[in-house]
Formats: structure tokens, C-alpha cells, sequence
């Protein structure tokens, strides 16, 4: 079975510091695909690299066996890429619901439709609405967005991503900055969508990636060290004494 | 808010058309931005000359209104369509500038009301565009230049270097002087005009030097003209490059260039049909109570805005006050029969004056002050260039 | 119904209906004032559908203007002194079609550079834009340079006379209602959505698969078309043009007006050109030093009333 | 009658070196200028990321502040000493009255409440001064000429306006790179926690750079008035050219504002110069005579516009912020 991504020697570097490193990686359709290291490893610059907000300055980056290394963002999304953000990005002086909306509406082609309002379209609203239930946001769906919690605009963004139908999430810390129970909710809900969606997910917190995690991938100072089930990962000793052992 | 609106409206609708026995004369001119200080030269001449009268023209009371045109031609027009329709004057006078006057002379004329210029004079106006209830109390646009170019004629000036803003007037300018001017012309800048307007002059004046033209002709009329002749002096052309000038050392540059001891500009040349020297009854009671109540000489747009008030009294007087026979107060406007500061002229074909012009120096009056003062007469009843144009007789 | 919507209806009906009751007790002028108000007014809608609803602070908006005044000004000079046979006309039809297709052409041509760029960049080349066309206006000595442009004769419509102030007056405010229906149906749309969100968060927008560079360019080509269609109308009522009509300034008085109404909202715009317009005249009346208090003014609106007057009409409890 | 005779110009005049050099030198002058005008403006974008349009206005009042000064004292070079610390509290009254509201607004919000402020300033400038404007004598020394080598004679005052400028750019070069403000402006940051972090009151910071940029507007208007003249309407006539410098330079950046309104300056002049004579070249006299003055007046708007379509954060944007 063919690699739903593939990354091959990808480099990226600012001013000399270097954030991705001849980074080789290949993602399986299906799998929840972990990538863990300490801060400043050069995760989230990964991440945007894939979803083309950031260009490399070499490598490849192949997606359902096309090369995307060079389409702008968009055309990713189209082609079925989607990422959610490590500081929370909404349209903020939206309600919850134009919000998922507009990634129903991305998913079901061009918006060059001047006419209908938008709101009155059932097709759309329902399904937005059907995303916010598997979030559990349904009641909240008529609020303006920055009326809710932090930890409701994560759902929202795992609602969001869920909307546009890609087959490829990029999750950067889904968790961060979430209570302990709304980790555990968060964990359950990710869970629950193992299989349906292939997942790459940046985390932080340990526990949640051992326990999702079908591969890890650890970067340290852009660089992989290692790539393997928990298992394999917990018992290498190179991670352990790069990133675990720090901790 | 509704009801706020309609009770703003309802304030400013105020002014009701009144039916007492006077005559309303809509001045339009410019009381904002640094153009006003020319508007306010006009005011002043305006307001001396109903003291003069004693406020009144024959048997009725002077009603003035004064607008500004904020030195735009769109706000000028509204400014005039106000006068017309609202304040249903009889008369609107004023206009420093051709753009103003060319937006707003269709308001006036439509209405069937006389408009007097008072100092803006394009050559459509004189053309083409005359107009029977059309007068003017300056000149034609191309005269003074012309003026000048016969000036440099006499003098023996070979060849000339020339400067002016880049817009309709200052075209309006070079064309004058190059109609009449038989020398060579060694160079041309029209430099930049407008909201920022280039003040700089630094690299057309090592232009200019490096040319080495006998002479150097400019028009750069308000501050600009200040600006000018000081960068003119700090260039030291002063020796090598006379300077011959139209409406750019005037009334109002004058006292500022004196205070800042800019004396470049003594023995400067220029042309005019009007200068504060000329010695006739009228002008010597207008030069004389206007510097005893402004401190200053007027300038040309004080002089023919004061002549403007006399010449609509000449009319009004003719009819004995009844405003509604137009046709016997054209006549009366026409014939120009009244004291004017430059003494007596004639209307032309095209209703603009048909008069003398001027070569004026600046020099140091018995006081010290520095003013205009004329030299020479360069034309004699001279006709614009544009008359031929007119179809009126 | 909201409160904001029974504004909107209130004052629109009060547009209609006012004017006709000037002319008949004699205060032409004020005609004219309610002509002016209007289509500045849908000037100041389109300006609204960019940078209300688009997030697009355009500072060369008055340059639309301009191009829609000399679409009428320039086949008019040349159908009445001669030249140019291809594009001299009398025709109203032909210049609104120049007017909203030079304008829609401009746009889309500056627009696609202008939108390029973001924050204080994007609405300093707008306005870079705006100082070219007007340097441009002002150098053609042919179509009166500075001075301008008289229009002797007013376009020439089918039914209707512009030479009638009523008439006039009556196209103009269906034009504006039209305008402003047009401005709902647009930010509403699918369209208008995707228009908001990224105004609101672009990488979002783009991150769900929205190319929306070009969303932008057509919302921002569809405002420059609208102004272009005011600057025709403004060109009629004034018979006149000049450049000063699209400098800097006055793009700035127009951004005014949305703001001083309320910026993406139905009435905002046109209540801000009326407060604006009448300022305007009632401060001019009463001192030539009118700016002083009308820069207070201008200052005091964007200190203290954020959402403009529809903010306050709005009130707190409702949405 | 006939319209005017088509004017030849006859005597045509060949590029020579002297010339050139001269614009060169008037270019460098007004660039200067330009440089003084722009980087209070970037100093204040830079730091307190807030767009002022009433920068201009401040320019003016510096400049009819100086004027009054020179009238009073009778010393131009003292009025303006005295000027600067004046025009310098000005700044500082704006921002306490004004600026300091709208920091944490959008940019469209600086725009409109400068736009207004622009309005009060010229017309209380108005009726404070008249409209008439202020022409400035110099002393005899400053009034003369300078021949610099065989053949280039320029007034003295303005080889003063190029060293000031040079001394004041040398000077801002030195808050930018070796002090503590100089690392706030590198930073390229509005961000307050990390001033915050470095232990400065900002409230104070911010009204003393919001002063410095206002003093740098007053000195360039200062220096101009004898050139030209205080008036009320000189504000107008540099803000939008000050902003083109400082989006070309990219917003914030000290260097770029200098590099930039060198070039723009030295465009401007040599454009305006030899624009015509390049015409000449590949069209008719007549035509050229006609197109030059407009591409000129356009040209730092086209040139604004082709390094934005190139560059969208001008020539050297800031780290990002």
C-alpha cells in the first residue's frame, strides 16, 4: 500500500538557523501519525510546509502521489489537506456556525455564487451544524465565535477540519492549553475518528500520544532521530536520551 | 435621527428670499487654505468700496454675501448654485481663478443673472464661451504676458529662459509671452502644480543658468511666487539673468519679501494693466484708505474687486434701482461709465476691458516701502487676442 | 425587526420623499444637496462592500469617481467640438457603460497589484494608484488639465430628462436603493462569506481551500465598477469634473463616511455621507475656519463612537 | 486670430557634467529633506505602530514656529534651537491628547483620527498665522554662495540642509544600532511585553519617540522655510510623498527610509531635469515637452507602485512582526 504523504528530503532554514533538517517521512493512509520534540524542533514549521504557508527551500513533498511541493495553500486544501492551529485561528467576528460553514462550503467547490444567501442554503447548514454535534457544539452554534472558551474554539477547530473533508489532518497541540478533562474528552473524540481520517498530529502532551499514536515520529533541532510505534519509541535509546531523558 | 436631519435642514433653510429694496451681489472667491490670502486682499477692496458708497447703490442697500470656493472648482460651482438658488443674488462677481470660473459660469448664466470677474480671465470666457451677461474687470489671460513679451522686444532681450506651473494658466502664460516675443527661448520647465505643488525651483534654476539666456521669464502666481524669487536671489542669478515676471511678484509677495529683506526682487520687471502709482482722484482715495486701514498696498486683485462694486453701482444706477431690466443694465455695464482705478477703459466685443497695460517696477516708495509702480505704457487700448473669437458685437 | 432595519426604511423613505417637498416650496438648492448626498452615497456603498465587509482599506477610491465623471465629460466634449468619432456620443447608455467598464478595468489591473500587498502597505499603494490617475488627468491638457472639464450637454437617457433636477434626483436614489440591495445580496452570498471570513482571518480562508486573492479582486472589481457608475451620476449633476475630484483627500472623505455611519452595515454608508454632507454645509455656513470643528468632529466619531452612528442606533442589547 | 505659434525651443541643451552634478546635489538636498520628514514617521510607525497622517502638519507647525522665532530673535540659526524643544512638546501634547487613544485600533482608525487632526492643525495654523504665509530671512552668511570646484556654485544654505541631514541621519543611525531604544526599533516590534520586559515605561517611551518624530518633521520644516516659506499648506504638499519613502524603504526600517528618500529624491529631481531631454529621444519635442512634466509628477507613484508589485513589504522590510 502506497504512502498517502510522502516527504522526502525536505530542508528549510531562517537566516542560518535550521528549522527542518533532510526530513524523509511517509504517512499511511489511515494511520494517527505522532510527531513529538522539544520545543523549537522545528514541528510546526514542518506543519506549514505541508500545508504550503511556509515554501522549503528543497526537498519533495508527494500527496496521493502528486508532487505539491510547489501549489500554493489553497490548492492543497482542495486536494484534501487541512490543518488545524497550535494558537487557536477562527474567523473571529463570525458565529460558530458561519465558521464551520465556510470550510462545508470549501468542500463543496468554488464560492463564485453572488445570488442565494448563504444562510438559507439547508445543505450546508446542516451539515455544519451535524460537525458541531460531533464536537458536541451544537447548542453553540448561533454564538459569535469569540464569545466561547479556549477549549471550545479547539473543538471548533477539530469541527472545522472535520467540515472540509480532507483526508489529511494536520494537528498542531489540538490540547494545548485544554483542562485535564477536556484533554481526556479531546483524546476519546480523536479516538473515535482513527480510520476515518489520516491524522498527523503534533502534541506535547506524552500521555495522549501514547495512547492515540499508531507511528511516532521524534524531530529534535529538525532533524528525525527516529520513527516507530510507541513501543519502539519508548524503548529507543536515542530519544530517550535527546528529549525524554530532558524532561 | 431622522427627525435630527430634518431639523438640520430646517435650520439652514433659514434664509427666506427677502423683497426689501436692495441689491444682493454674491462675491465668490477663496477664504480657506493659503490661496486666501488673496480673497482676503479681495474682501478688504470689497468692503472699502460700499464704505465708499455708504453702503448703498443709488437708492438701494448693498446686500453682499461672500462664499468660498476653498481654491476647488467643484466647491466653487456649489458655493455659486448656492448664491443662485438660495440667496437668489442679482448679481455674483469675484472668481480669482479660470477653474473656478469655468465650473460655475453655467450656474450664473442659465439663471439669467450677470457674472463679473474680477480677476480670472480664461481664453474661452473671451472666446467661444462670451456671453452677453458676461463681464470682466481684469483682463484676458494672454494680455499681460504679451505685454511682457513686447517688453523683452524693446529692451533687446536675445534669448529667454522660461519657468511656470504646469497647469491651464501657466500654459495660458508661456503662450502669451512666446506670441509676442521675437528672441530665441533657450528652455522651458512647467513644473509641478497643485495640492503639492513643487516649490523647490533648485534644479530648473541650474537649468536655466546653464542655458545662459538673456532673460528669465516666470509665472508662479501666489506663494509660489515668494518661494521663487528668494531661491532666485540665493542662486546669485540676480546679475547674469534679469528677471521679468507676471503676476508673480504682486501686492501681496511684496510686503512678505520686504519683511524677510529679499531684495532680489527691487528693480524686478513686470507688466499689468493697474499699479498702485497711477494717479487719478479714484485711485488715489483707494490707495490711500486702504493702507491707512491694512497697513499695505493693494494688489491687483484688491483693485479690480474694488472696481467691480462701482461698476454694478454704474448699472444700478442707470436703471434708478429697477434690477429687472436686464437688458438697460447691460447696456449701462457695457459702457463702462464709471471712475475706475485704472482710469477709463472700454468693454469689447466679448465684454472683457479694452485698456492700457503697463511695464511696473518694483522700487522703495517715499516711505522706504516697496511697491508697483508703472514705467511705461507698453500697449494702448489694447483688444485681447481672443475677441475675434466672440460672436457678440 | 431590528431596530437597524427599521432605520434603514425610515431613512430611505424620508431620501424619497424629502426632496420633492423642497422643490415644490421653492428650495431648488436643496435638491441639489440631496442629489449630492446620494451619490456620494453610493460611492460610499461600494467603498463599503471592500472595506466593510472585505477588510480592503482602499485610500484611491475617488479615483472611480473621476474615471465614471470623465466617461461621461470626455465622449461628451467630443460629440460637441468635434474629434474622436468612435467614442464622441450623447449617449447615457454608452457612458455607463464606459463609466463601469474603465472603472471595473482599473481595478481589476490595480487591484491585482494592491492586493498583494497587506495593513498600511495595501491602502498606501491604493492611494498611490488614486495620485496616478489623478497626475494623469491633470497633464492631459486636452481634456482641460487642472481646470477641468465643463459637460455641456447631460447624457441622454430614454423616459427620462437629467436636465431635471426631480428626474435626476429620482435615478439617483434608485440607484443608491439599487446599489445598496446589490451590496446585501453580494455580502450574504456564499460569496459575501468567504468575502467576511477572510476579512476576518485570512489564513483560515486559505487554509480551507479558498483562493481568496481572487475572491478579493472580484469583490474589489465589482466596488470599483459600482463608484464608477456614482462618478457618472456625479459627473451629470455637476456638468463639471476637475481632478481635485479624485485626490487623496477625498478618498479620504469618502473611507469617512463608512466609518462616521458604520462600517459593514446596510444604512452606514449613506447615513455617513448625509451627516457628512450636512456638516459639511451647516459648519461652511457659519465659519470660513469650518474645518477646525469638523476635524473635531471627524476625530471625536472615531475616539469615542467605534461602529459609527449605526453603532448607536444599534444600541447594546441588540444583535 | 490664430492660437499662439507652436514655440520651438531652440537652443538645446546638451547633458554636461557640471549640470548633472548640481541636480545630483539638489536630488541629494531634497532626498535629505524627504529623509528628515520620513523617518519620524517610520520611527513612530516602527515602535508605536501607528500610522500619522498629521505628520505634515507637524512639519508646518515646526516650520511657522521657527519662522515666529527667527522674527523675534532676529537669529534664524537660535529660532530654530528654540524651536525644536517647542515643536518637540507639540508632538508630545498630540500624543497624550490623541495618538495614545488610538494605539490599540486598527490602522484605518489612525488614518481617519489623523485625517481629522490634519484639519484642526492647518486650520489653527490658519488662524494663528494667517494664510499668507511666512517668508524667512537668513543671515548674511548662510544667504551667500559656496563655489565648490570650477564652475558649480551653490547657495550655502543648502550645502546646511545636506550636513544637517547627514548629522541627523548619523545620529539616528546611532539610536538604531547602540542603544536600548535603537533594539526596541531593530526588533521591529510594536510589542509591548517585550518592552515591558526590558523594564521601560512605555506610556513614557512611546510619547518621547511620538516627540523625537515630531521634532525631526519640525527641524525638516525649519529648514525648508527659507527655501520656500512657512505656510499653511506645506503639510499637504510632503505627508503622501514622506509616506511613498517609507513604504518604498519598507515601514519601520531606518535604512530603508535613507536609502529610500535618497533615490526618490534624486528621481524627482533628475526627472524633473532630464526627463524631457530622454523623451526628446524617441518622440517629437513637442510631445516629449508635453508627456515629461506628467510622467514626472507620476513618477515616484509608479516607482512605489512597481517595488510593491515586486517587494509588498518595500525594499527592507523589518523582521517580521
Amino acid at each position: 500500500m502506497s504512502a498517502l504523504l510522502k516527504i522526502s528530503n525536505l530542508c528549510k532554514s531562517f537566516g542560518g538557523v535550521t528549522a527542518t533538517d533532510n526530513v524523509n517521512l511517509e504517512v499511511e493512509p489511515g494511520e494517527l501519525h505522532a510527531i513529538i520534540g522539544p520545543n523549537g524542533a522545528g514541528k510546526t514549521t514542518l506543519i506549514s510546509q505541508l500545508s504550503g504557508a511556509l515554501p522549503p527551500d528543497s526537498g519533495k513533498i508527494t500527496f496521493k502521489g502528486m508532487d505539491i511541493t510547489n501549489r500554493p495553500a489553497h490548492a492543497r486544501a482542495r486536494l484534501g489537506i487541512t490543518r488545524s492551529f497550535q494558537i487557536t485561528s477562527l474567523v473571529m467576528d463570525m458565529s460558530v456556525l458561519d465558521n464551520v460553514a465556510l470550510a462545508v462550503q470549501a468542500r463543496q467547490g468554488h464560492s463564485f455564487r453572488f445570488l442565494k444567501p448563504a444562510r438559507s442554503i439547508r445543505a450546508l447548514r446542516d451539515e455544519a451544524l451535524d460537525m458541531l454535534g460531533r464536537v458536541g457544539l451544537e447548542a453553540r452554534a448561533e454564538q459569535p465565535t469569540v464569545a466561547l472558551s479556549h477549549g471550545e474554539h479547539r473543538q471548533m477547530e477539530i469541527a472545522i477540519a472535520l467540515a472540509t473533508g480532507a483526508d489529511l489532518m494536520l494537528l498542531d497541540e489540538p490540547m494545548a492549553g485544554l483542562g485535564p478533562q477536556e484533554s481526556v474528552a479531546m483524546i476519546e473524540f480523536l479516538k473515535g475518528l482513527k480510520g476515518e481520517r489520516t491524522i498527523l498530529l503534533i502534541e506535547h502532551d506524552m500521555d495522549a500520544v501514547f495512547a492515540l499514536a499508531d507511528r511516532i515520529t521524534v524531530l529534535v533541532y529538525g532533524r528525525i532521530i527516529a520513527t516507530g510505534n510507541p513501543d519502539e519509541i519508548r524503548g529507543n535509546d536515542d530519544v530517550r536520551h535527546a528529549y525524554l531523558g530532558e524532561e | 435621527m431622522k427627525r435630527l436631519i430634518t431639523a438640520a435642514l430646517a435650520a439652514t433653510m433659514l434664509t427666506a428670499p427677502s423683497f426689501a429694496a436692495e441689491v444682493k451681489i454674491g462675491f465668490v472667491t477663496t477664504l480657506t487654505t493659503g490661496a486666501a490670502v488673496i480673497g482676503n486682499d479681495m474682501q478688504k477692496a470689497v468692503d472699502l468700496a460700499i464704505e465708499h458708497m455708504g453702503g448703498k447703490m443709488g437708492d438701494l442697500d448693498v446686500n453682499l454675501i461672500y462664499a468660498d470656493d476653498g481654491f476647488k472648482p467643484e466647491t466653487g460651482k456649489q458655493a455659486t448654485d448656492k448664491l443662485v438658488k438660495q440667496d437668489n443674488v442679482d448679481f455674483v462677481t469675484g472668481f480669482i481663478w479660470s477653474h473656478v470660473l469655468l465650473a460655475s459660469r453655467k450656474s450664473v448664466l442659465d439663471a439669467g443673472k450677470f457674472l463679473i470677474s474680477t480677476n480670472a480671465g480664461p481664453s474661452p470666457v473671451a472666446g467661444k464661451l462670451c456671453h452677453k451677461n458676461f463681464f470682466s474687470t481684469s483682463w484676458q489671460n494672454d494680455q499681460t504676458p504679451m505685454a511682457m513679451g513686447e517688453v523683452l522686444n524693446q529692451q533687446g532681450v536675445k534669448s529667454l529662459y522660461i519657468m511656470a506651473p504646469n497647469y491651464a494658466a501657466g500654459k495660458n502664460m508661456v503662450a502669451g509671452v512666446e506670441r509676442t516675443f521675437k528672441g530665441e527661448i533657450l528652455g522651458r520647465d512647467l513644473t509641478k502644480w497643485g495640492a503639492d505643488a513643487q516649490l523647490d525651483f533648485s534644479a530648473e534654476l541650474a537649468k536655466a543658468k546653464a542655458s545662459g539666456a538673456e532673460g528669465l521669464f516666470v509665472f508662479y502666481p501666489g506663494k509660489a511666487g515668494g518661494a521663487f524669487i528668494k531661491q532666485y536671489q540665493q542662486a546669485g542669478l540676480r546679475d547674469t539673468m534679469p528677471l521679468y515676471t507676471v503676476f508673480t511678484v504682486d501686492g501681496l509677495s511684496i510686503p512678505k519679501l520686504q519683511a524677510a529683506n529679499f531684495e532680489a526682487v527691487l528693480g524686478s520687471r513686470t507688466t499689468g494693466h493697474w499699479a498702485p502709482s497711477m494717479d487719478n482722484p479714484q485711485n488715489n482715495r483707494f490707495v490711500a484708505d486702504f493702507k491707512a486701514k491694512h497697513g499695505t498696498y493693494p494688489s491687483n486683485y484688491a483693485a479690480q474687486s474694488y472696481d467691480a462694486m462701482f461698476l454694478i453701482k454704474s448699472a444700478v444706477e442707470a436703471v434708478g434701482g429697477d434690477l429687472s431690466d436686464m437688458d438697460a443694465m447691460r447696456a449701462a455695464l457695457k459702457a463702462a461709465n464709471y471712475e475706475s482705478v485704472r482710469g477709463p477703459y472700454t468693454y469689447g466685443n466679448n465684454h472683457m476691458p479694452v485698456q492700457n497695460f503697463y511695464l511696473q517696477e518694483i522700487v522703495k516708495d517715499a516711505d522706504g516701502i516697496w511697491y508697483k509702480k508703472n514705467v511705461a505704457t507698453v500697449y494702448e487700448n489694447h483688444v485681447d487676442p481672443y475677441a475675434s473669437e466672440c460672436s457678440m458685437n | 425587526m431590528k431596530r437597524t432595519t427599521w432605520a434603514t426604511i425610515l431613512f430611505m423613505l424620508a431620501l424619497a420623499i424629502l426632496p420633492p417637498v423642497f422643490m415644490w416650496t421653492g428650495n431648488a438648492f436643496y435638491v441639489d444637496l440631496a442629489t449630492r448626498l446620494v451619490i456620494l452615497a453610493i460611492a460610499a456603498v461600494s467603498l463599503n462592500l471592500i472595506l466593510g465587509f472585505g477588510g480592503m482599506v482602499s485610500f484611491g477610491h475617488a479615483a472611480y469617481i473621476g474615471i465614471g465623471a470623465y466617461a461621461v465629460g470626455i465622449p461628451v466634449y467630443y460629440e460637441t467640438y468635434g474629434g474622436a468619432d468612435a467614442i464622441a456620443s450623447y449617449g447615457g447608455a454608452f457612458h455607463i457603460l464606459v463609466a463601469v467598464g474603465v472603472s471595473a478595468l482599473f481595478a481589476l489591473l490595480t487591484g491585482a497589484i494592491c492586493l498583494r500587498t497587506k495593513g498600511v502597505y495595501f491602502i498606501m499603494i491604493t492611494m498611490a494608484f488614486g495620485q496616478m490617475i489623478y497626475y494623469l488627468f491633470i497633464s492631459i491638457e486636452e481634456y482641460g488639465a487642472d481646470d477641468g472639464l465643463v459637460i455641456d450637454t447631460r447624457s441622454e437617457l430614454p423616459l427620462v430628462s437629467l436636465d431635471d433636477p426631480l428626474q435626476l434626483y429620482a435615478i439617483a436614489y434608485v440607484a443608491l436603493v439599487i446599489a445598496m440591495l446589490m451590496v446585501r445580496t453580494i455580502v450574504n452570498s456564499r460569496f459575501g462569506m468567504v468575502l467576511q471570513g477572510a476579512r476576518g482571518n485570512n489564513e483560515r480562508l486559505v487554509t480551507l481551500g479558498y483562493n481568496t486573492y481572487l475572491y478579493r479582486l472580484t469583490a474589489y472589481v465589482i466596488s470599483g465598477a459600482m463608484c464608477g457608475f456614482a462618478g457618472a451620476l456625479l459627473g451629470n449633476f455637476t456638468t463639471f469634473i476637475s481632478p481635485d475630484m479624485m485626490g487623496w483627500s477625498r478618498s479620504g472623505e469618502l473611507m469617512f463616511m463608512v466609518i462616521l455611519g458604520g462600517s459593514a452595515t446596510m444604512l452606514g454608508p449613506v447615513l455617513g455621507s448625509a451627516v457628512f454632507i450636512l456638516m459639511e454645509e451647516i459648519l461652511s455656513s457659519i465659519t470660513i475656519y469650518w474645518h477646525l470643528p469638523f476635524g473635531l468632529m471627524l476625530m471625536g466619531v472615531v475616539l469615542f463612537a467605534r461602529g459609527g452612528l449605526m453603532g448607536l442606533i444599534k444600541g447594546k442589547g441588540d444583535k | 486670430m490664430p492660437p499662439a505659434k507652436s514655440a520651438k525651443i531652440t537652443g538645446n541643451i546638451h547633458l554636461d557634467y557640471t549640470l548633472l552634478f548640481i541636480q545630483m546635489l539638489n536630488g541629494v538636498q531634497l532626498g535629505l529633506l524627504l529623509f528628515l520628514v520620513a523617518s519620524g514617521l517610520t520611527l513612530v510607525f516602527g515602535i508605536l505602530d501607528f500610522v500619522n497622517l498629521a505628520h505634515g502638519s507637524i512639519y508646518m507647525i515646526g516650520a511657522f514656529i521657527g519662522a515666529s522665532l527667527t522674527f523675534i530673535t532676529g537669529n534664524f540659526l537660535l529660532a530654530v534651537l528654540i524651536a525644536l524643544p517647542i515643536t518637540g512638546l507639540v508632538g508630545f501634547l498630540i500624543e497624550r491628547l490623541v495618538a495614545r487613544t488610538l494605539y490599540t485600533r486598527n490602522h484605518l482608525d489612525h488614518v481617519l483620527g489623523t485625517f481629522g487632526l490634519i484639519l484642526v492643525l492647518d486650520t489653527s495654523a490658519h488662524l494663528i498665522w494667517g494664510p499668507e504665509g511666512i517668508a524667512v530671512p537668513l543671515p548674511a552668511w548662510l544667504d551667500g554662495r559656496v563655489e565648490l570646484f570650477e564652475g558649480v556654485v551653490v547657495p550655502t544654505f543648502r550645502l546646511l540642509i545636506i550636513g544637517t541631514g547627514l548629522a541627523v541621519a548619523a545620529g539616528l543611525y546611532w539610536l538604531v544600532n547602540f542603544t536600548k531604544l535603537g533594539m526596541l526599533i531593530r526588533a521591529g516590534a510594536s510589542n509591548r511585553t517585550m518592552v515591558s520586559a526590558l523594564g521601560i515605561d512605555i506610556s513614557t517611551l512611546f510619547a518621547l519617540v511620538f516627540a523625537l518624530g515630531a521634532m525631526l518633521a519640525g527641524l525638516a520644516g525649519m529648514l525648508i522655510s527659507p527655501i520656500t516659506e512657512a505656510s499653511i499648506s506645506m503639510g499637504g504638499e510632503i505627508i503622501i510623498t514622506a509616506f511613498v519613502v517609507i513604504i518604498v524603504g519598507g515601514i519601520g526600517s531606518m535604512k530603508g527610509a535613507f536609502i529610500a528618500a535618497i533615490v526618490i529624491g534624486l528621481i524627482d529631481t533628475l526627472g524633473r531635469s532630464f526627463l524631457d531631454d530622454m523623451f526628446q529621444l524617441f518622440m517629437s519635442p513637442q510631445a516629449a515637452e508635453t508627456s515629461a512634466p506628467a510622467v514626472s509628477a507620476m513618477l515616484i507613484y509608479i516607482i512605489m507602485a512597481v517595488i510593491l508589485a515586486f517587494r509588498p513589504q518595500g525594499l527592507f522590510p523589518p523582521k517580521v512582526r
